[in-house]
């Protein structure tokens, strides 16, 4: 068993190693894609199957133990796989929608240069072992280790596009905001192995080190899962081709995040103060990005910022103190969110263009591409028969359970707002008048459509397989409809609809307080906090000590050379080569040791 | 009581004609006053009751040295420039450092505690000199000849002017 | 035989052993410097033979002789030198030659 | 056959064949010291081979008696942490020969200069004979000097500061400057060294230099006290501890590439390496009291050299301050007096030994090529240059602490000893600095290597070309593999740790007020 969930990290890790030695394979285009296409293809299927067999509950498969750090000739870290009730699942997500991504880039990139196309496509695959290496991890180093090599991935392809100087800042940026917030998830790890000599996923011992460590650790979740503070870096990842925002930047890599808390659930849960945080900020995150997404004209960054809110979601519902409603969240918003991602893929394939100003109309031209972004967006908004519906909701039922009123009614307001932009962007971009780009679209070709379709199956059915993520507690769909919360959000989410194609449908219902708030969100509050950061705090404290070092510490250094200068020209007169100089200083000389010998001898 | 105004006369002599070497600028000047004091040294010699050294100052010193200055002098007389100033930039040193000679001395002596009277048997005469001279200072009066000869080729030796042809 | 002490004489070879010295310091012709050594020698003789006198031995006076036997020779090779140096710096100062060549 | 031996004197003997090698064939000069470094990486790899790691300690040792009176003999043996930076320098060196394959005057004196330095660095690494260490340290710090002052290069620094008037008076820039700068700092560090090794050898009876003898018959504390840190400055000052790292930024930078390879690569290593061998093992009471101060000064050394790195724009500066920071995280390490502590400072020499020399050599084809070094001038080389943009690329996210690469083992095992040593907030200053080292690497990397396309200016850009490859691959593959599997050199470095740190831990008593 164990062995079918290896697949997923060797097959690919062995396509990107021929890819990255063998160049002229590499720069071949196409058939390296093919490559890669198969092993991410073989890869879902071993994850299927992998997952279909996982130990549901009880002592998870472990396999290929190979020992990595040692310490005094004991071994300390390990690097393994463990498959069980939660990786299992995660996994399959992964590969899932890795694999209809890797199919549909054949059809996105196929006019990208061939040494570009190869270079894409490994660095795919490179992303598939490190995700897969992360969640099937052990022990927390591995995890950590895996975490990083996933931003890693994320870097080389949000900088796939390396000659656009924007795409280049936004590459850098991710890294430094992401390892900004892995200080706190490396010291949490390293205080883990302090206090338990390990880096297993439970702690013993008194809960003050447990909730330390629960923080810390939570850090790295904020920055990687994009929590408020930290989330200026999702939107600028954009840059990069949208099949990788869509695996990347919305299935799978912000949920790592997430899946962190999931996969450690013993020392959160050991962490109440911890939990509660983040109920605060899941619901804060998933309040303003659900703002910041309202008034976004280019369609990725709505994307990107209703990611940011769903992440916000999870967040919250995992703080809850069970982790099944977050967890079941990341899979399906995984589903319809990379659906929705690639429908926008195939909108820009088709005008060129982000801006949703220059679209409309393109029900009519692209009418698959248009099916298939309207039913994501319903199960974003979370209408019944879709999976949003059901993941939203159960959240929402946590958050209730837990008497976290507060956070409760953010995320039903977050919910609302959810459906008030996703069906602005269906207005703009598909429904009303077709504006001139939109005239010369053309549907995209099959090779596309074909994993928005499997995707968008899934995201339809995702909703009805609740048995088998993390516990065993296996609820009836219709459970849902009767809650008081479920309720709620639907009347908020059909409100939320209302409203918008009101306003942007037919035109009317001018206002609505929405160019206030776009005013203020463009301002980019927290994004100018980082810019100020930088550029008020660090850089001129580097140059500071740059100045410090070179001209004082280095300096203090020159003052001993040019001492020894100047001292060497004072002695030189003592050398004149003058008579009289040399005749003066035999008589003082003589005067001195007489004078000595004088008043010694006579004492 | 003679012997005192006799002293300082003459030590007086002496030290007029010794400042005045210093101070003269024109060369051949110095040399006449160098001469002066030398013989009021003489005179001094003479005072100490040591009539032959007195006189081998006069013969050797007055006689020797100061013709071979005089020649020297007027050797290297480049022309009609004027004597250049004698004195350098920093008299002030100088002077300095030569009381500070003056005044250790003047202390060790003061300090040392010397017989103040003359010892027995009064000033050797140039009878008993001789002897000492020829006895146990024989080796040294016979190098001292040695020398002179050494000092004489070097001399030669040194300022002869070289012929063209060598 | 009261004549003056044995300091006397001994603070008056100092005196014009300093008046030498002096000479030697502030002369800037070689010769002028050469006179003021031969002062300083004197001084010293003086010295010596009033030491002499004081104590009664001949040996004040036998070391006065071969000094001013010495100070013959030094003042022989010393002109020599400055002849030698007038020549070939065309000019007596005594700071002229202070390069080690010649 | 005496391994060490061979290893230690093979590229000595090449030096002085080569110096009957007439200087017109350049071939047989660079066969024979391609053939010399051959020898040496073949011994370390030997050696590591033939070390049996279940026995630890010292082994494959040869002595020979130098001078019986004075109790100095040849006594080379290699433990633990030996073997893993003999395998160092060995890689290192092969890389760095490779690496000036190119240079054309006087590529003799250069392969002369260069093997002898080498030859004093394997040295070190292995004799037990403190005289012969620092006979050995001595030939490794001295040809630098004319390493650096004929084949350097000189570069413009505006005079400004409380001190411009003493910047007036030296060139300051200049390659001499750079030269005399760099061997008088680690000479006056070695004149330290001296007095403690002196210390030591009349604390041992004056019988005998061994370290083993030594250990015997420690010093009293009080000495301790004092020879500890003479020791720590002495050694320090090469390996870029804080006062005394001013020579690293302008000996690197106006230092060819090959040296800057093997002086940040090897000779950093020698300083850091003499400090724990030397320093902490044989005065464990003075290193125990001392510990907090080193560690405080490692703290602002990685700091300090992170942000010294990010305000620089010039390359070569860069790395010379990013040098001085990750040896930062060396002496850190060393100052935990910690297993892991310990094990992470020595793998962070190997580490930084294998990215330093992957970096300086990359440096020196991009300046070779575009003779330019500000970064902020140049842009969009990958279009030019790939293969070298691929690989400063992944020595700078070795040197960031990215894991599947050798930086991050090195530093995550220091950040453990620190935190387990119990100084908290030394380990949250490595985790901050390598943060920044983040934030230039990847500045750096942006403004170099990517952009449209290279300015007009640098027309003539060309990737790597046939030898250069040896030395990019050789290293970059290195870094990966131990990054990969640190089982490979950890376990020699564990080895040699448990070996030395309970020698120090039981001289731990309550530390005196200091």
């Amino acid at each position: 068993m164990i062995e079918l969930a290896m697949v997923p990290v060797f097959l690919p890790l062995a396509t990107f190693g021929v890819l990255a030695v063998l160049w002229p394979l590499r720069h071949s285009g196409m058939p390296a894609a093919w490559l890669s296409v198969a092993s991410a293809l073989a890869s879902c299927v071993a994850a299927i199957l992998a997952w279909t067999g996982a130990p549901v509950a009880g002592e998870p498969a472990q396999g290929m133990v190979f020992d990595w750090l040692v310490h005094d000739g004991k071994t300390i870290a390990e690097v393994g796989f463990r498959l069980d009730a939660i990786s299992a699942p995660m996994l399959v997500v992964v590969t899932f929608v890795a694999a209809c991504v890797q199919v549909y880039s054949l059809g996105y990139m196929a006019h990208e240069p061939r040494p570009a196309l190869g270079r894409y496509f490994a660095w795919h695959s490179l992303f598939i072992v490190a995700m897969s290496g992360m969640v099937l991890a052990p022990n927390m180093l591995q995890f950590l280790a895996c975490w990083e090599l996933v931003g890693l991935c994320s870097y080389l392809l949000i900088g796939f596009y390396w000659d656009k100087p924007s795409a280049g800042r936004a590459a850098v940026k991710a890294v430094w905001v992401t390892r900004f917030a892995d200080i706190g998830l490396m010291s949490g790890v390293v205080l883990l192995y302090v206090t338990t000599g390990g880096f297993a996923f439970e702690m013993t011992g008194d809960s003050g080190a447990a909730t330390l460590v629960a923080a810390l650790l939570f850090c790295g979740v904020m920055g990687k899962s994009a929590q408020v503070p930290l989330h200026v870096w999702l939107p600028d990842a954009m840059e990069g081709p949208t099949p990788v925002s869509a695996l990347l930047h919305a299935a799978t890599m912000v949920a790592a995040g997430v899946f962190l808390v999931v996969r450690a659930w013993p020392i959160f849960e050991a962490a109440p103060p911890v939990l509660t945080a983040m109920t605060w900020i899941g619901a804060v995150t998933a309040l303003v990005a659900a703002c910041t997404a309202l008034v976004q004209h280019d369609i990725k960054k709505v994307l990107a910022y209703s990611t940011c809110s769903q992440l916000g979601y999870m967040v919250a519902a995992l703080g809850t103190g069970s982790f099944f409603g977050g967890y079941f969240h990341l899979t399906t918003h995984a589903f319809f969110k990379a659906l929705l991602f690639l429908a926008a893929g195939s909108v820009i394939h088709a005008v060129g263009t982000n801006d949703l100003r220059e679209m409309g109309g393109l029900a009519k031209k692209t009418k698959l591409t248009a099916g298939l972004f309207i039913l994501g967006a319903l199960a974003l908004a979370g209408v019944p028969p879709l999976s949003g519906f059901f993941s939203k909701d159960l959240v929402l039922e946590e958050l209730l359970h837990a008497h976290a009123y507060g956070p409760l009614l953010i995320c039903l307001a977050a919910a609302g707002l959810t459906a008030f932009y996703m069906t602005r962007v269906v207005c703009m971009a598909f429904l009303g008048p077709a504006s001139a780009r939109s005239l010369e679209a053309h549907e995209s070709p099959p090779v596309m459509l074909l994993p928005m379709g499997a995707l968008a199956l899934t995201a339809a059915v995702a909703g009805f397989t609740t048995g088998r993520f993390g516990n065993d507690v296996a609820l009836a769909p219709w459970h849902f409809a009767v809650t008081a919360p479920g309720v709620a959000a639907l009347l908020l989410a059909l409100g939320g609809i209302a409203l918008a194609y009101m306003k942007y449908g037919q035109g009317k219902l001018a206002g609505l307080g929405v160019p206030a708030l776009a005013a203020f969100i463009r301002s980019g509050p927290v994004d100018g906090l980082f810019v100020r950061g930088w550029q008020q705090g660090l850089r001129p404290l580097a140059g500071v000590v740059g100045w410090v070092d070179r001209y004082v510490v280095d300096g203090a250094v020159n003052l001993f050379g040019w001492a020894a200068l100047v001292g060497s020209e004072r002695m030189r007169v003592l050398q004149s080569g003058k008579l009289r100089d040399a005749t003066y200083l035999l008589v003082m000389g003589a005067l001195v040791v007489v004078a000595w010998g004088a008043i010694g001898g006579v004492r | 009581m003679t012997a005192w105004i006799l002293f300082v006369l003459v030590a007086f002599g002496t030290l007029v004609s010794a400042v005045m070497v210093v101070r003269t600028a024109d060369l051949v000047r110095a040399v006449l006053w160098l001469a002066a004091s030398l013989v009021a040294t003489a005179g001094l010699y003479a005072l100490l009751d040591a009539g032959f050294l007195a006189a081998m100052q006069l013969l050797l010193y007055t006689g020797g040295i100061i013709t071979l200055m005089l020649f020297a002098v007027m050797l290297v007389r480049r022309g009609p420039e004027a004597p250049t100033a004698g004195l350098i930039a920093n008299p002030g040193r100088a002077l300095t450092a030569s009381l500070a000679v003056f005044g250790l001395v003047a202390f060790t002596v003061a300090e040392a505690g010397l017989p103040t009277e003359p010892g027995a048997g009064g000033s050797p005469s140039a009878k008993l000199l001789g002897q000492v001279l020829l006895g146990p200072l024989a080796l040294p009066f016979e190098a001292l000849s040695v020398l002179l000869l050494a000092a004489m080729v070097g001399a030669i030796a040194l300022a002869r002017r070289k012929d063209p042809e060598e | 035989m009261n004549g003056p002490p044995l300091e006397a004489w001994l603070a008056l070879s100092a005196a014009l052993f300093a008046v030498g010295l002096f000479g030697v310091l502030t002369r800037k012709n070689l010769v002028a410097i050469l006179l003021g050594v031969e002062l300083m020698a004197n001084a010293a003789n003086l010295n010596m033979v009033a030491l002499g006198h004081f104590r009664g031995t001949p040996f004040g006076q036998a070391a006065a002789l071969f000094s001013i036997a010495l100070t013959v020779a030094e003042v022989v090779v010393g002109l020599a030198i400055v002849v030698l140096l007038a020549r070939t710096h065309k000019s007596v100062d005594a700071d002229a030659p202070s390069e080690m060549q010649g | 056959m005496p391994w060490l031996s061979i290893t230690v004197l093979a590229p000595l003997l090449a030096a002085a064949i080569l110096l009957l090698v007439p200087s017109s064939s350049r071939g047989t000069t660079r066969v024979l010291s391609a053939a010399a470094s051959l020898v040496s990486l073949w011994g370390a790899i030997e050696v590591s081979l033939a070390y049996n790691l279940h026995e630890g300690g010292l082994q494959l040792r040869e002595t020979l008696p130098l001078v019986p009176s004075l109790g100095i003999n040849w006594d080379l043996a290699v433990d633990g942490w030996g073997v893993s930076l003999l395998l160092l320098t060995g890689l290192i060196l092969f890389a760095g020969v490779f690496a000036t394959w190119t240079l054309d005057d006087r590529d003799k004196d250069f392969y002369i200069l260069l093997l002898t330095l080498v030859a004093g660095v394997l040295g070190v690494f292995v004799s037990l004979d403190l005289f012969v260490f620092f006979l050995f340290y001595e030939i490794a710090v001295l040809p630098m000097y004319l390493l650096i002052g004929i084949w350097g290069s000189t570069k413009k620094i505006e005079i400004k500061g409380p001190f411009a008037f003493a910047l007036r008076r030296l060139d300051v820039g200049g390659r001499e400057y750079a030269a005399m700068k760099l061997t008088l700092m680690l000479l006056i560090g070695s004149a330290f060294i001296l007095v403690g090794i002196f210390a030591l050898y009349q604390g041992g009876g004056a019988r005998d230099f061994g370290m083993l003898h030594l250990a015997e018959h420690p010093l009293s504390r009080e000495a301790q006290l004092w020879v500890f840190p003479a020791l720590w400055l002495g050694f320090g000052s090469l390996a870029g501890v804080f006062p005394f790292h001013t020579w690293s930024p302008d000996g690197h930078a106006s230092a060819p590439t090959a040296v800057s390879m093997l002086h940040a690569g090897v000779l950093m290593k020698l300083g850091a390496f003499g400090v724990m061998r030397v320093g902490m093992v044989l005065c464990p009471e003075g290193a125990v009291a001392w510990a907090p101060i080193v560690g405080a000064v490692a703290v602002i050394n990685v700091v300090y050299g992170a942000l010294g790195a990010m305000s620089q724009t010039d390359l070569k500066y860069v790395i010379a301050y990013s040098s001085v920071s990750h040896m930062g995280v060396v002496m850190l390490g060393a100052a935990t007096l910690d297993t892991d502590g310990w094990n992470g400072a020595v793998f962070q020499m190997f580490a930084h030994g294998l990215m330093t020399g992957l970096f300086f050599a990359l440096v020196g084809l991009v300046y070779g090529r575009a003779h330019d070094r500000e970064i902020f001038r140049m842009g969009g080389f990958a279009k030019a240059m790939p293969g070298v943009a691929v690989f400063f690329t992944l020595a700078g996210l070795s040197s960031l602490g990215m894991p599947g690469f050798a930086g991050f083992i090195a530093e995550f095992l220091v950040f453990l000893g620190a935190w387990r040593s119990g100084n908290v907030v030394w380990a949250l200053a490595g985790i901050v600095g390598a943060w920044v080292t983040a934030v230039y690497v990847l500045r750096a990397v942006r403004a170099i290597f990517w952009g449209e396309g290279p300015p007009e200016r640098y027309h003539h850009l060309s990737d790597a070309k046939g030898t250069e490859w040896v030395a990019l691959v050789l290293l970059g593959g290195c870094l990966i593999v131990f990054g990969c599997w640190p089982r490979l050199v950890l376990d020699a470095i564990d080895v040699g740790t448990s070996m030395h740190l309970p020698v120090v831990l039981q001289a731990v008593k309550p530390e005196l007020a200091l």
